[in-house]
């Protein structure tokens, strides 16, 4: 029965959530800064959250979702431009070898298919690895996925190094919230079943984990993969956003800042990912953009250290004050839940009443 | 405990200062704009300022904003604008253009003058198209940024026309037969002038080696090694500053003897910093020679000597770029659009600008059916290693 | 003959990268031996020496400036360690990692504010860059000192590290950091030397880096730290010796790639490298194996 | 009882580099018996466990679990030139039979760990509901879409059970490691119980418990041999508990089985004397 209510609390959360951005979206034009933020920011928490899967939740250190993200914006990309554009897009290849598009989110699908398999085959030999060497080793990958996918041989399918564009991309805002928030549903659906128990255990202790009979080859590989999954399909989504890729976009500064990402909400928390992305999109891409302006004045002070630049120093501050004085990030491993705020004002509450009962006592 | 309180202080302090930065913003443009009745018009300017192509783009930023200094209001409609500069960095960067050029959006330009670099130009677009403001691309030469589009304008020459222009000199001049193209992955530009440069010289009855480097790379010397190997008699290297610097560098203190040939992002101080002094020979297709307006010239060296952040901006020092001509023609573009249009609506600014003609430093500019300038010439220069300046070779032209 | 003046500057080139990588590989190693943390920063100190060098020869005749920057970039590698990873010592490793990607991207934007986000052309040095000619292929003076300066510094830190105090101190804490504490070893000032060291050669690397590749930009330092952690890797990390050959193997490898013809794989090579030597042999070329405990 | 066979150790021998931690052992485990591993520190009680249950692979000989063979192996590479052990010829020119720990918790042998490995971030409860994963039926997909809706809440409530038995019901939302010790004893026991196992090793399951609580112990270890139909070996310490619940004992000296019995033959053998006096002087 309380179970029940959890659900209808959140699903109608949700539900009044998109309800919101489709009357913002009608509101206001949508190429405003707001809208561009939501929309990577969505895009960003499911990466983000399928980072989590694997760092968080399993505890692997993979430093490979840049590369995932690049095999599902290609396949994304390369899958549904227009038969008509492919000649201009791949100007240098004679059209490419690939003359048929198929529907946006078979596409989509087909992208993290394309990461997963890649991922399966990665992970075959990397797996074995313990930690840092893991995570060298993925980082490795993905640079040289980045390299074949710049190879001038492969560019009728890739188009060498050139950008890819004339792609669909978003119609609306709803859109990457949609599709990220089935996907981050699943994910969290995933952690919450017996497998997701199973991954949290080797996260703790692989060895009693192993122990207790679970095959630490098949549930990492698992993990691994399903993560991997999720990041092609957000490579897609980032592509749809883009408007153009480029296989040089997909750089280790992207996935160090997936990993920021995770960091910062908190390791081992899904709703601090989905938060700590929106917060970290939003900080550098619009709400500090203003310290870069070099005509600020404080009074008739002018503000001669602010130029352009500034806005990233500023950000990178803060991002080292949550590194060394929050460091389990902005939700630990708890999630945010409807339950859990209206506990947190009930205990807030109780306090105040307490404290106002004691006194009036006295 | 003490570090909680520490840390909450510090984010305070920086909120606070963050706050109190944001509260003066509207008295801040207000002050320099105070001196008309209020109305403006704001341009926006989608330039890199920092990555591998911030140099370039600063130095076209510099034209714009001299631009606006000699001219900063508009009639429009009868009645007096002040033009705005709405400047952003897209920092070089495809994956960051997108956010910047929607900085610009939601700042409310009526048109939009960039970019430098032709990738972050093509992937900034669609943020513009579907805004419905117009761009006018300043110095992207890649055909790729107008094709298809109606809200993308050039006044620039394309890479198929530089290609060739280079091409046929260095056949013409070196006799050569075997150049060596080396282009940067993943760079529009780069990729697109290497590739009708190789075109039009394979026509000719060259022969070409391509090879390609990595975005990050400073290593030149086996490329220079391998070039000298496979006996080029050209060095055709299309790319940023940033690499020219060490291209050079390296190229001098390797002993490279053959002409090293690029395109009009070189056309830089910067390079001609990096040569001045050493055994190389430099050879740059550009917009403009500097002398082709004296008065043009002066002035802006007036200006660039008297502002300490434009000559850090230019480089350190006073040389006229292409770019920066370029930069300075496209203001004057953009306003003759806004003038033709009559009002400050993008969309009327974009129909207006498929009819604006107009006589800059640079020379004619009109566009054609697609949004190009009807361009048909390129001036060649030489960089000077002695003087460090660019001294005029040849104006070439193509026979359509 | 004519085959070696053709192919001797691939060689030359690649053994002088592969110090100059030896030298920033260093840094890495032996942090990780004690502390088990990939030092992010370390390749963005690297470049913040070259921007030091940059801005003091403006302002002072070269030998000072010289001196300065190593003075600084010292300076730099100590703060970082006492302000960044020092208040994370009982933290999850996972939070120190962090913490020095973070201080990675402070240093880059730092950089990319003071310089205005443009390539800065690095001073000549004297002597080390002139110009010079050996079996007819042309180079800077700097190509054949590096490795020879290279190897002169490892030797050193070798005798350092086997007969002083505090070099034992280090190896101790890197066998085991928790009895060596209980020991006696003031493991904070160990760990600090650990810090200057690395500091000192990145400082050192840096100059020859950027006399043979002269421009010093905000993410300079990302693809020779990067290359220099997969040499220590490759190596073997935690030992000096193995950074160092996995550094000259790395360096020499990717010139001969270029020479080939294969420059869109020249870093992705590096990297297949890596992880080739990882599947084969997990913990380097020499590094030790560690046996967990049930 | 029938004296049928469920576990047999054949000539291991575990050789770390030069060091030999287990030399030739030989053992066997009927069912139903309550049999002890006893032996002076470093004697190589711990290394033998890690080899039945596969987290080592030995460097000679072979395991056999209900008359199978399960483990098996012979020096090989390196091995070859540097083994000093027994029998090094027996097995060559055999395959190497080394399943990992999870295969063999699977046929039915469960452990708990000498230094207690609880998961730490999970509660008493989930701690017991991760190791109901083993019997899964479900795979990845019907787990995530909620298909397995049954066989989740027959895991549960199974898990419930032996929350039960060990008496943690009404700690069973706190964090496994927030208990006090003798009582994360008694949950890796109970999480050991949830694999199933028909074989259950105990890593020294009383050490550090007070007299008191290894007396309960003492007690629960019989209780769920009778319940669960357990087959039980463990390495132990305390010899009072040993003495008073084991049918037979081995004792193990430098990796060396020394001796075999029953509790009065062990008391009274001089060999095992002689090792833990001898040791017990040296000290």
């Amino acid at each position: 029965m309380k179970k029940q209510t959890k659900t209808i609390l959140n699903v109608g959360l949700i539900a009044a959530l998109l309800l919101l951005l489709f009357i913002l979206e009608q509101i206001i034009p949508s190429s405003s800064m707001l809208f561009m933020v939501l929309k990577k920011g969505a895009i960003y928490a499911l990466v983000a959250v399928s980072m989590n899967l694997l760092n968080g939740f399993t505890g692997l250190f993979s430093l490979g979702q840049a590369g995932f993200m690049l095999l599902g914006a290609y396949t994304y990309a390369i899958l549904t431009i227009p038969v008509e554009s492919r000649d201009s897009v791949y100007q240098y290849f004679d059209g490419g070898i690939i003359q048929f598009s198929i529907p946006v989110p078979l596409a989509l699908i087909a992208g993290g298919i394309v990461a997963a398999v890649f991922a399966f085959l990665i992970g075959l030999p990397v797996l074995r690895l313990k930690s840092d060497y893991l995570a060298i080793a993925t980082l490795g990958f993905a640079e040289i996925i980045r390299a074949v996918f710049q190879w001038d041989k492969l560019g009728p399918l890739t188009n060498g190094s050139n950008l890819l564009r004339n792609f669909p991309t978003f119609q609306s805002v709803l859109y990457p919230f949609i599709v990220a928030g089935i996907c981050i549903g699943l994910i969290v659906l995933l952690i919450n079943s017996t497998y997701g128990r199973a991954f949290k255990a080797i996260r703790d202790d692989e060895i009693a984990a192993e122990a207790m009979g679970i095959n630490l080859a098949h549930h990492k590989q698992l993990a691994f993969v399903i993560s991997s999954f999720f990041a092609g399909i957000s490579g897609g989504l980032l592509a749809m956003y883009q408007t153009t890729i480029q296989a040089s976009m997909f750089k280790s500064a992207m996935t160090y800042e997936i990993l920021l990402i995770v960091v910062i909400g908190g390791i081992g928390s899904v709703t601090g990912s989905c938060i700590g992305s929106f917060l970290f999109i939003a900080c550098s891409e619009w709400w500090l953009r203003f310290l870069d302006n070099s005509n600020l004045y404080i009074g008739d002070f002018h503000l001669s250290f602010m130029r352009p630049g500034f806005r990233k120093v500023v950000f990178s501050l803060m991002i080292m004050a949550i590194v060394l004085f929050y460091r389990k990030g902005l939700m630990g491993d708890r999630e945010f839940s409807v339950e859990g705020v209206r506990r947190f004002f009930q205990k807030r509450f109780k306090k105040k009443q307490a404290v106002e009962g004691g006194s009036s006592h006295e | 405990m003490k570090k909680r309180v520490l840390s909450v202080l510090l984010v305070a302090a920086m909120l606070g200062t963050l706050l109190a930065g944001c509260e003066k913003k509207p008295e801040a443009s207000t002050d320099s704009t105070a001196s008309a009745d209020g109305d403006v018009v704001k341009i926006g300017v989608f330039e890199p300022a920092s990555g591998d192509n911030g140099a370039g783009g600063k130095q076209e930023t510099l034209g714009i904003q001299y631009a606006n200094y000699v001219t900063p209001t508009v009639e429009i409609g009868g009645k007096e604008y002040n033009v705005q500069l709405e400047i952003v960095d897209n920092e070089s960067s495809n994956d960051k253009a997108p956010s910047a050029a929607a900085t610009l959006v939601s700042a409310g330009v009526s048109v939009a003058l960039g970019s430098y670099g032709s990738g972050v130009s093509i992937a900034g677009s669609d943020t513009f198209k579907e805004a419905g403001i117009p761009v006018i691309g300043v110095t992207c030469t890649n055909p790729q940024i107008t094709e298809g589009n109606t809200h993308y304008f050039r006044i620039c020459f394309l890479d198929p026309f530089q290609g060739t222009v280079l091409a046929n000199f260095a056949n013409e001049s070196f006799m050569a037969t075997k150049a060596y193209v080396l282009t940067k992955l993943g760079d529009d530009y780069s990729t697109g002038l290497g590739h009708y440069f190789t075109e039009a010289f394979e026509a000719l009855g060259g022969e070409v080696i391509e090879e390609t480097f990595q975005e990050g790379n400073s290593d030149f010397t086996s490329y220079i090694t391998s070039a000298k190997n496979e006996g080029a008699e050209v060095f055709f290297a299309p790319s940023s500053t940033e690499v020219a610097a060490l291209l050079i560098e390296q190229a001098a203190s390797q002993g490279l003897n053959i002409p090293l040939l690029a395109g009009d992002t070189w056309d830089s101080n910067v390079i001609l910093n990096a040569a001045e002094g050493k055994d190389v020979d430099i050879y740059v297709s550009t917009f403009y020679q500097e002398g082709g307006n004296p008065k043009f010239d002066e002035g802006i060296k007036e200006w660039i000597n008297s502002d300490a952040t434009a000559k850090a901006n230019n480089g350190g020092d006073d040389t006229v770029s292409g770019l920066t001509v370029m930069g300075y023609d496209a203001y004057y573009v953009a306003l003759e659009a806004l003038k033709a249009a009559g009002s400050t609506d993008p969309a009327a600014v974009n129909e207006a600008l498929w009819d604006v003609t107009y006589t800059g430093v640079s020379g004619d500019i009109s566009f054609d059916e697609i949004g190009d300038a009807k361009r048909n010439a390129a001036y060649i220069k030489h960089a000077n290693t002695e003087t460090g300046a660019w001294d005029f070779v040849a104006e070439q032209t193509v026979a359509e | 003959m004519e085959w070696i003046t053709k192919n001797l500057p691939y060689l030359m080139a690649g053994i002088s990268v592969g110090g100059q990588y030896a030298l920033i590989a260093i840094g890495y190693t032996m942090v990780y031996g004690i502390l088990r943390l990939i030092n992010f920063a370390h390749g963005d100190i690297f470049m913040v020496a070259g921007l030091i060098m940059v801005y003091a020869v403006t302002a002072m005749p070269m030998p000072l400036a010289m001196l300065l920057v190593v003075v600084a970039t010292v300076a730099l590698g100590f703060l970082v360690e006492r302000a960044a990873y020092k208040p994370l010592r009982s933290a999850p490793r996972m939070s120190v990692m962090i913490s020095a990607i973070g201080v990675s991207y402070l240093l880059q934007n730092l950089a990319l504010y003071i310089t205005g986000g443009l390539s800065q052309q690095y001073p000549a040095i004297p002597w080390l860059s002139d110009t010079v000619t050996i079996l007819g292929a042309t180079t800077k003076r700097v190509t054949l000192v590096t490795p020879v300066l290279t190897i002169i510094l490892v030797i050193v830190l070798g005798l350092l590290v086997k007969y002083t105090k505090v070099g034992m101190a280090m190896r101790a804490a890197s066998r085991d950091f928790e009895t060596s504490q209980l020991m006696g070893i003031k493991i904070n000032s160990v760990i600090s030397m650990t810090f200057i060291i690395g500091s000192f050669l990145a400082a050192v690397g840096s100059m020859l880096y950027f006399t043979n590749y002269t421009g010093v930009t905000p993410t300079a330092g990302a693809m020779p730290g990067l290359k220099a952690f997969v040499a220590a890797v490759f190596g073997g990390i935690g030992s000096i010796p193995g950074a160092v050959i996995g550094a000259f193997i790395i360096g020499i490898c990717e010139n001969i790639i270029k020479g080939v013809g294969w420059t869109t794989f020249s870093d992705a090579f590096t990297f297949a490298l890596l992880i080739v030597i990882l599947i084969a042999k997990p913990t380097g070329l020499f590094g030790e194996k560690a046996v967990d405990k049930v | 009882m029938s004296k049928e066979n469920v576990l047999k150790v054949e000539n291991v021998t575990m050789q770390f580099g030069g060091v030999i931690a287990v030399d030739n052992l030989n053992l066997e485990v009927n069912k139903g018996e309550i049999i002890s591993l006893i032996g002076p520190n470093g004697a190589g009680k711990t290394t033998a466990f890690n080899v039945i249950t596969g987290v080592y692979a030995p460097t000679n000989g072979a395991v056999y679990y209900k008359g199978k063979k399960i483990i098996e192996n012979h020096p090989q590479g390196k091995m070859k030139k540097l083994y000093r052990g027994e029998n090094p010829v027996m097995y060559t020119g055999h395959k190497a039979l080394a399943p990992t720990p999870d295969k063999i918790t699977a046929l039915g042998i469960a452990r708990t760990f000498q230094n207690i490995r609880l998961f730490k971030s999970q509660t008493v409860f989930e701690n017991i509901l991760i190791a109901k994963h083993l019997r899964r039926t479900s795979n990845v997909f019907t787990a995530t879409f909620r298909l397995n809706a049954k066989e989740e809440a027959r895991m549960r409530e199974e898990a419930e059970e032996l929350l039960k038995i060990v008496d943690l019901t009404d700690v069973r939302d706190e964090l496994a490691t927030s208990l006090p010790y003798g009582k994360q004893r008694h949950l890796e026991i109970a999480r050991a119980l949830a694999t199933q196992p028909e074989l259950l090793l105990l890593d020294e399951p009383a050490a550090g418990m007070n007299p008191q609580e290894t007396l309960e112990l003492t007690e629960f270890i019989g209780r769920i041999r009778d319940e669960f139909g357990l087959t039980i070996f463990m390495i132990e310490h305390h010899m009072d508990l040993v003495m008073e619940i084991s049918d037979r004992i081995y004792v193990l000296d430098f990796g060396k089985s020394i001796a075999e019995g029953n509790s009065e033959e062990i008391r009274s053998n001089p060999r095992v004397i002689e090792a833990y006096l001898g040791g017990a002087q040296d000290e």
